[in-house]
């Protein structure tokens, strides 16, 4: 009793039992009302158990929108604390473990998931292709992922959240100063979605690689298409690196190994270099995808073909390249000497050179266009001034000698807000409204999408411009409280905020307004589209396309429109092979969760059992021989006819 | 076995004896030639590299179908690899030595150096 | 299009607000030494060309969205759908910004490496020598040749460059003073340079700016620069009346918590070098992980420990 | 899928456009494996010489020992590529010889594995001695991992084979167990020559 009041649940934290009894509250209502609309059956059968890579993406951008909530609020208290210093509102500790559960939230459990959930809805239809090459294993990332962010979020209430900051420094965050659960839940929460996402992407490599639609050679791919090859190429080299650093410093902690300890000869700063080496192109993980969907929505809305799409691919390509070769400017003030120092600015800088070729590229694609202002493209026109404002500001802080007075400041937090913010939210605000009425054969509000719009971005402006300031003030970042001369500018900040959680549940309100009150689509092409995920109907059957069309140039769907062509070809229907749904991923990634929870503890009983019940899965997986279904020729044609009624 | 013998890719029999020379080769290379120790390290690195390539083409048909994808992929799975080695080392050595004079960085064998005269 | 004026009408507003309330204390645009005046010198070149890079932008994107937005009776002359690139177009924008990064890295790098040596401006004197230790959440500052030992302050002379040898008893930490220049990590077992000079006289902040956990807010310290005389007339003073620091005494200022300022008239340095290997488990060593399991809550800074 | 053309000559595994995709799929996978273990040994290398007052590499590391384990799994290796090449012959009996004779030889390796770590733990170089036996302890012993995950699939590929034969199912399985077998023999040169060689030497 005495370990369960005073280590097992967090408390003494009014905020906290809140959060405790809500939790509690919601659980007995979800299964309040799964059990009395009696959808527990269709639960298991058609979400948990489903392997249809629609609805894989659709669960990860659900759960990304929550995380993003969840990391609001925290983003929320952090400002309401900086905007009152003096009323106590969170002690340091909170503070402390709040902001380092909103980084980590943020940039692992809601920007990652998120576009890789719409890369799991679009890259597929882009391509002409059925699923993805590994459906089962692409099941097996979504669940590991869920339950990753499950375990993470549970440090909450149990045992206390992780409180060294998302980059989880050692010695700060190893077991000689900072004993406990809580660090385990970063260590493990990461790990198991880690996996997750390694296998995403040598999934969405395979996928993209073999199963693109006859014709549709690698320089006539969507560049969405393009920036989810190149990002899950940079996700097969990055992730192994945080995987070993993460089971290294678990290793630390649980087992009393040396390597990031104080003690033993370890070296602290190792931890450093191997989170950067992963860090760094982990930043590109998010801003690859969202580029790719600036790009689609940008062409698609100043109806023209993207201009100079050979140079956007290369750049790219030139960015996964030099994303490996810069990761020591997140430590210039390490010491490593000039020479380290000299190399990786240059190195940083010259990331600059690509970029800013997309910049212009984009802005070439509007040129001689005829620009419709929807709302995805006015999240797409955005972000162009937020990003370069976060660009320029990078190029200043890869000045390492300039570096020594920004580094560790508000100026700092304000040049990644503007990247991360500008580049992937807006770009996951804009691949929602711009692919939602595929994914759910509804617009969303258009006026209500506005309004978001403008709260969010200038919110946005309002709440990060002034942080610039700040940083030359001296204020650094991760403090709890501040000095009297800061107080105008943080309290700028806050109004900002305040704007962009206005814009952010505008949004959300969005969503339910849309379900509601939004015309039907009729068509499965609402915004006259380029690629071929327009060309298959709304609501996309299960197996996507009836018949894969041949391919003969880039923006297959442009032209199809323009010759004739249909991706039900009534007189070459063939039945259509699809992969059986299965329980084992979901299962699996629930004892993943198991073992997590014992390591947590150092239960290790419990996560020997985990361990025992992942290896069980994999070997039931092993024997199972299922080789999934076909769809017969008339279930093809019936559903298709159905689909197409409204079309005529 | 021995009537099977001429069905036996000459690939793998040549790949087998290859390695296991140069197994040898580093081993001696590395307790008995007495070359200075930079030497050694880049030779039995660079027979540890043949041998890598061996396993890879001989034994692991690296070029079959998806060859040129899977070529390229290892290709640059060995230069990140270099990097994140070689970064590392490059990037972690200074700041550790006794006598102030020398934080300035250097390679591998430099770093190795200086640690072994920390003890 | 009202809204987009809208939008430009308030970040003007926000800009000019900004501009009035940073005109208080910016030390990072207001350095009082050569190494922040080289950095200062730097970010003002910097802000400069990215200022152009951004108004191109800016204006660029205005004219695209102004010129070819869809209009009732815009004429269909100038939309080409077809239109798919220039190459002439697209090698200027790669090499006018490959120009703008060589433009930056030459300076960026000479500068790197002028920081790695004490100040050209001081060269005559050799550099005053300050051990400057990080433990959770306070500093030490000792000055081997003074034989003398501050906790939380700091004195130097001006005009002189100071040698800052940087280390730390646990966590990481970075001793940076904006006034004077660009910061520097603190680690356990292993020891970094930093210099810095003070031209003018004055109190400077300085503080910890790398986070720590529960103190980390608090631990700041203030830096008194004064004329070379003073300055040894302080060395001396605190040399007579401060206390000689113990080695018991050192352990215990080392454990978790916030301290005042202090003085002593010896240096930790003869008990321990927390730069150096064999020092870095000093702190695990004399306190174990136990002082790190009920750290004592340091709400506002009030609540100073070890009283 | 259709569209995609099935085989219906060369290799077995090869045949199905799936069985395309999974074996890109693992090479990919070994990439990020290359990836893995790069980061173990750049953090041997980074904590090289860190013994604290653990006994150095030099005074425990053996030749012999070294020798015989890297000739265990060079051999493994090769009865593995045997083993594949009887498969493509159509052979499941050599298939099935070769595939038990590359276990107990990796099981031998396994073996003098564990021994080895025994004994230097009787000599004082644990995981918690010091870094740099924590970061040799882990590298060696995610390799070793490795292995004996290897091992366990190829009892179960064994008992899908007995229950099943030859089919374009086992065949794809059996070749992608040969190819991670080959990958930790990749592994181990480097653990062997970096590890144990340059251990020796420096």
């Amino acid at each position: 009793m005495d370990f369960l009041l005073n280590e097992f649940l967090v408390t003494g934290d009014p905020l906290i039992y809140g959060a405790m009894v809500s939790i509690v509250l919601v659980s007995i209502a979800i299964v309040f009302v799964l059990t009395y609309f009696r959808k527990w059956g269709y639960l298991w059968r058609e979400w948990l158990t489903t392997v249809d890579h629609k609805k894989i993406g659709i669960m990860y951008i659900i759960a990304a929108i929550a995380m993003l909530f969840r990391g609001g609020v925290d983003a929320m208290l952090m400002r309401a604390q900086l905007t009152l210093p003096n009323t106590e509102f969170l002690n340091s500790q909170h503070y402390n473990e709040i902001f380092t559960t909103h980084g980590t939230i943020m940039i692992i459990f809601m920007a990652m998931p998120f576009l890789i959930g719409l890369m799991n809805f679009v890259v597929p239809l882009q391509i002409g292709a059925r699923d993805v090459a590994f459906p089962f294993l692409n099941a097996v990332s979504f669940w590991s992922f869920a339950f990753g962010a499950m375990l993470f979020n549970l440090s909450f209430v149990i045992g206390g959240s992780p409180d060294a900051g998302w980059t989880n420094y050692a010695p700060l965050a190893g077991p000689n100063l900072n004993p406990g659960p809580n660090i385990n839940y970063y260590l493990l929460g990461l790990q198991i979605s880690g996996i997750g996402t390694l296998a995403t992407g040598i999934n969405f490599m395979v996928t993209i690689l073999k199963m693109r639609a006859p014709g549709m050679k690698l320089m006539r791919m969507p560049i969405f298409t393009w920036s989810s090859l190149i990002t899950s190429f940079i996700i097969t080299f990055a992730f192994p690196i945080l995987t070993v650093a993460l089971a290294l410093m678990t290793i630390d902690r649980i087992f009393g190994s040396q390597f990031f300890t104080l003690t033993g000869e370890g070296m602290p700063m190792m931890w450093a270099n191997l989170f950067w080496l992963w860090g760094h192109p982990e930043v590109y993980i998010v801003i690859l995808p969202a580029f790719g969907i600036f790009s689609e929505v940008i062409s698609t809305f100043a109806r023209k073909q993207l201009f100079g799409y050979k140079a956007m691919v290369w750049s790219m390509l030139i960015i996964a390249g030099l994303s490996f070769l810069v990761w020591v400017h997140h430590f210039f003030t390490m010491g490593a000497g000039a020479g380290v120092n000299s190399v990786f600015s240059v190195t940083t800088m010259l990331i600059s050179v690509p970029t800013g070729v997309k910049i212009f590229n984009w802005l070439g694609t509007m040129y001689k266009g005829k620009i419709r202002f929807d709302t995805p493209m006015l999240w797409s026109i955005g972000f162009i001034p937020c990003f370069v404002l976060g660009g320029v500001t990078g190029v200043m802080l890869a000045m390492a000698a300039a570096d020594y007075q920004y580094h560790n400041t508000y100026f700092l937090v304000a040049h990644f807000h503007n990247v991360l913010i500008a580049g992937t939210v807006f770009g996951c605000f804009a691949g929602l409204t711009f692919w939602y009425p595929k994914m759910f054969g509804h617009k969303m509000n258009e006026k209500l999408g506005k309004i978001s719009f403008w709260f969010f971005v200038i919110g946005f402006n309002v709440c990060f411009l002034p942080m610039y300031f700040l940083g030359f003030m001296g204020m650094p970042r991760r403090t709890y409280s501040i000095e009297p001369e800061w107080m105008p500018l943080n309290v700028i900040s806050t109004i900002g905020a305040v704007l962009m959680a206005v814009g952010f549940l505008v949004f959300v309100y969005n969503i339910y307004y849309s379900f509601r009150y939004s015309e039907r689509e009729k068509t499965g092409d609402t915004w006259d589209g380029r690629a071929l995920e327009w060309a298959t109907t709304t609501p996309v059957p299960f197996y996507n396309f009836a018949t894969v069309p041949e391919i003969t140039g880039p923006e297959a769907f442009w032209k199809m429109k323009q010759e004739g062509g249909t991706t039900y070809d009534k007189e070459n229907l063939e039945p259509i092979h699809m992969p059986s749904d299965s329980g084992v991923p979901f299962i699996m990634s629930a004892f993943m969760f198991v073992a997590g929870f014992g390591l947590v503890w150092e239960w290790m009983f419990m996560a020997i059992a985990g361990l025992i019940g992942i290896l069980a899965c994999m070997v039931v997986r092993s024997f199972d021989y299922d080789h999934g279904f076909h769809v017969s020729v008339e279930e093809i044609k019936e559903t298709e006819e159905k689909a197409r009624e409204g079309e005529k | 076995m021995s009537a099977e013998n001429e069905k036996f890719p000459k690939q793998h029999i040549v790949g087998f004896l290859g390695s296991l020379v140069l197994t040898l080769a580093a081993a001696w290379a590395a307790v008995g030639s007495g070359l200075p120790t930079i030497w050694i390290i880049v030779s039995i690195m660079v027979m540890a590299v043949v041998q890598a390539f061996i396993q890879l083409f001989m034994f692991m048909h690296l070029t079959e179908k998806n060859g040129s994808i899977q070529v390229g992929n290892m290709l640059h799975a060995f230069f990140i690899a270099a990097v994140i080695i070689a970064g590392s080392v490059w990037t972690m050595s200074f700041g550790f030595s006794h006598n102030h004079s020398d934080d300035g960085g250097g390679g591998e064998e430099m770093q190795m150096e200086e640690q072994e005269h920390n003890h | 299009m009202k809204n987009k004026w809208g939008k430009y009408g308030i970040l003007l507003a926000v800009a000019f607000l900004l501009i009035l309330t940073a005109g208080c204390s910016v030390p990072v645009l207001d350095p009082k030494g050569p190494v922040g005046e080289s950095q200062k010198n730097l970010i003002v070149f910097s802000i400069i060309m990215m200022s152009l890079i951004v108004i191109v932008v800016m204006v660029a994107l205005t004219y695209m969205l102004v010129k070819f937005r869809e209009r009732p009776n815009r004429s269909d002359e100038d939309y080409d759908p077809e239109h798919e690139g220039n190459t002439k177009l697209e090698i200027i924008w790669t090499v006018i910004p490959l120009i703008i990064v060589t433009a930056l890295s030459i300076p960026t790098v000479i500068t790197i490496y002028q920081l790695e040596d004490p100040p050209q401006s001081s060269s005559d004197k050799e550099p005053l020598v300050v051990h400057a230790t990080s433990a959770d959440w306070k500093w030490f500052f000792s000055y081997p040749e003074q034989k003398i030992e501050t906790v939380n302050y700091l004195h130097i002379p001006t005009d002189r460059a100071v040698e800052f040898k940087l280390s730390s008893a646990d966590s990481m930490a970075s001793l940076w003073i904006p006034a004077l220049g660009g910061q520097k990590y603190n680690m356990a077992g292993m020891e970094t340079t930093l210099y810095l000079q003070a031209d003018e006289a004055g109190t400077y902040e300085g503080r910890n700016s790398n986070f720590t956990g529960t103190g980390f807010a608090e631990q700041t310290f203030d830096v008194h620069a004064e004329p070379a005389e003073e300055f040894q007339n302080w060395v001396e003073e605190t040399k007579q009346s401060a206390p000689e620091l113990t080695q018991d005494q050192y352990d215990e200022l080392l454990a978790p918590g916030l301290l005042q300022e202090m003085e002593f008239s010896s240096t930790h340095l003869e008990y321990v070098d927390h730069g150096s290997m064999d020092g870095s488990d000093y702190l695990i060593q004399r306190h174990g992980t136990e002082a790190f399991e009920d750290i004592p809550a340091l709400e506002g800074g009030e609540d100073v420990a070890n009283d | 899928m259709s569209g995609h053309s099935e085989l219906t000559t060369g290799p077995l595994e090869y045949r199905s456009h799936e069985d395309r995709m999974t074996v890109l799929g693992f090479w990919l996978f070994l990439g990020a494996e290359i990836a893995l273990f790069a980061t173990l040994f750049a953090t041997y290398a980074v904590l090289f010489g860190r013994t604290a007052d653990a006994p150095a590499p030099q005074e425990l590391f053996e030749m012999p020992m070294a020798l015989t384990m890297t000739f265990l799994l060079l051999t493994s290796s090769f009865t593995c590529g045997i083993a594949i090449h009887e498969m493509r012959r159509g052979s499941l009996k050599g298939l099935l010889t070769w595939l038990i004779i590359t276990l107990a030889l990796g099981l031998g390796f396994l073996g003098f594995e564990i021994y080895e770590f025994v004994h230097y733990a009787h000599e004082g170089a644990t995981l918690q001695s010091s870094a740099y036996w924590s970061s040799f302890f882990v590298l060696t012993g995610t390799h070793g991992a490795h292995v004996t995950l290897g091992i366990c699939w190829a009892v179960l590929l064994i008992i899908q084979l007995k229950k099943r034969g030859l089919n374009q199912m086992t065949a794809r399985k059996t070749f992608v167990l040969g190819l991670y077998w080959h990958f930790l023999d990749v592994i181990w040169i480097f653990l062997f020559t970096s590890v144990y060689l340059i251990g020796m030497v420096v």
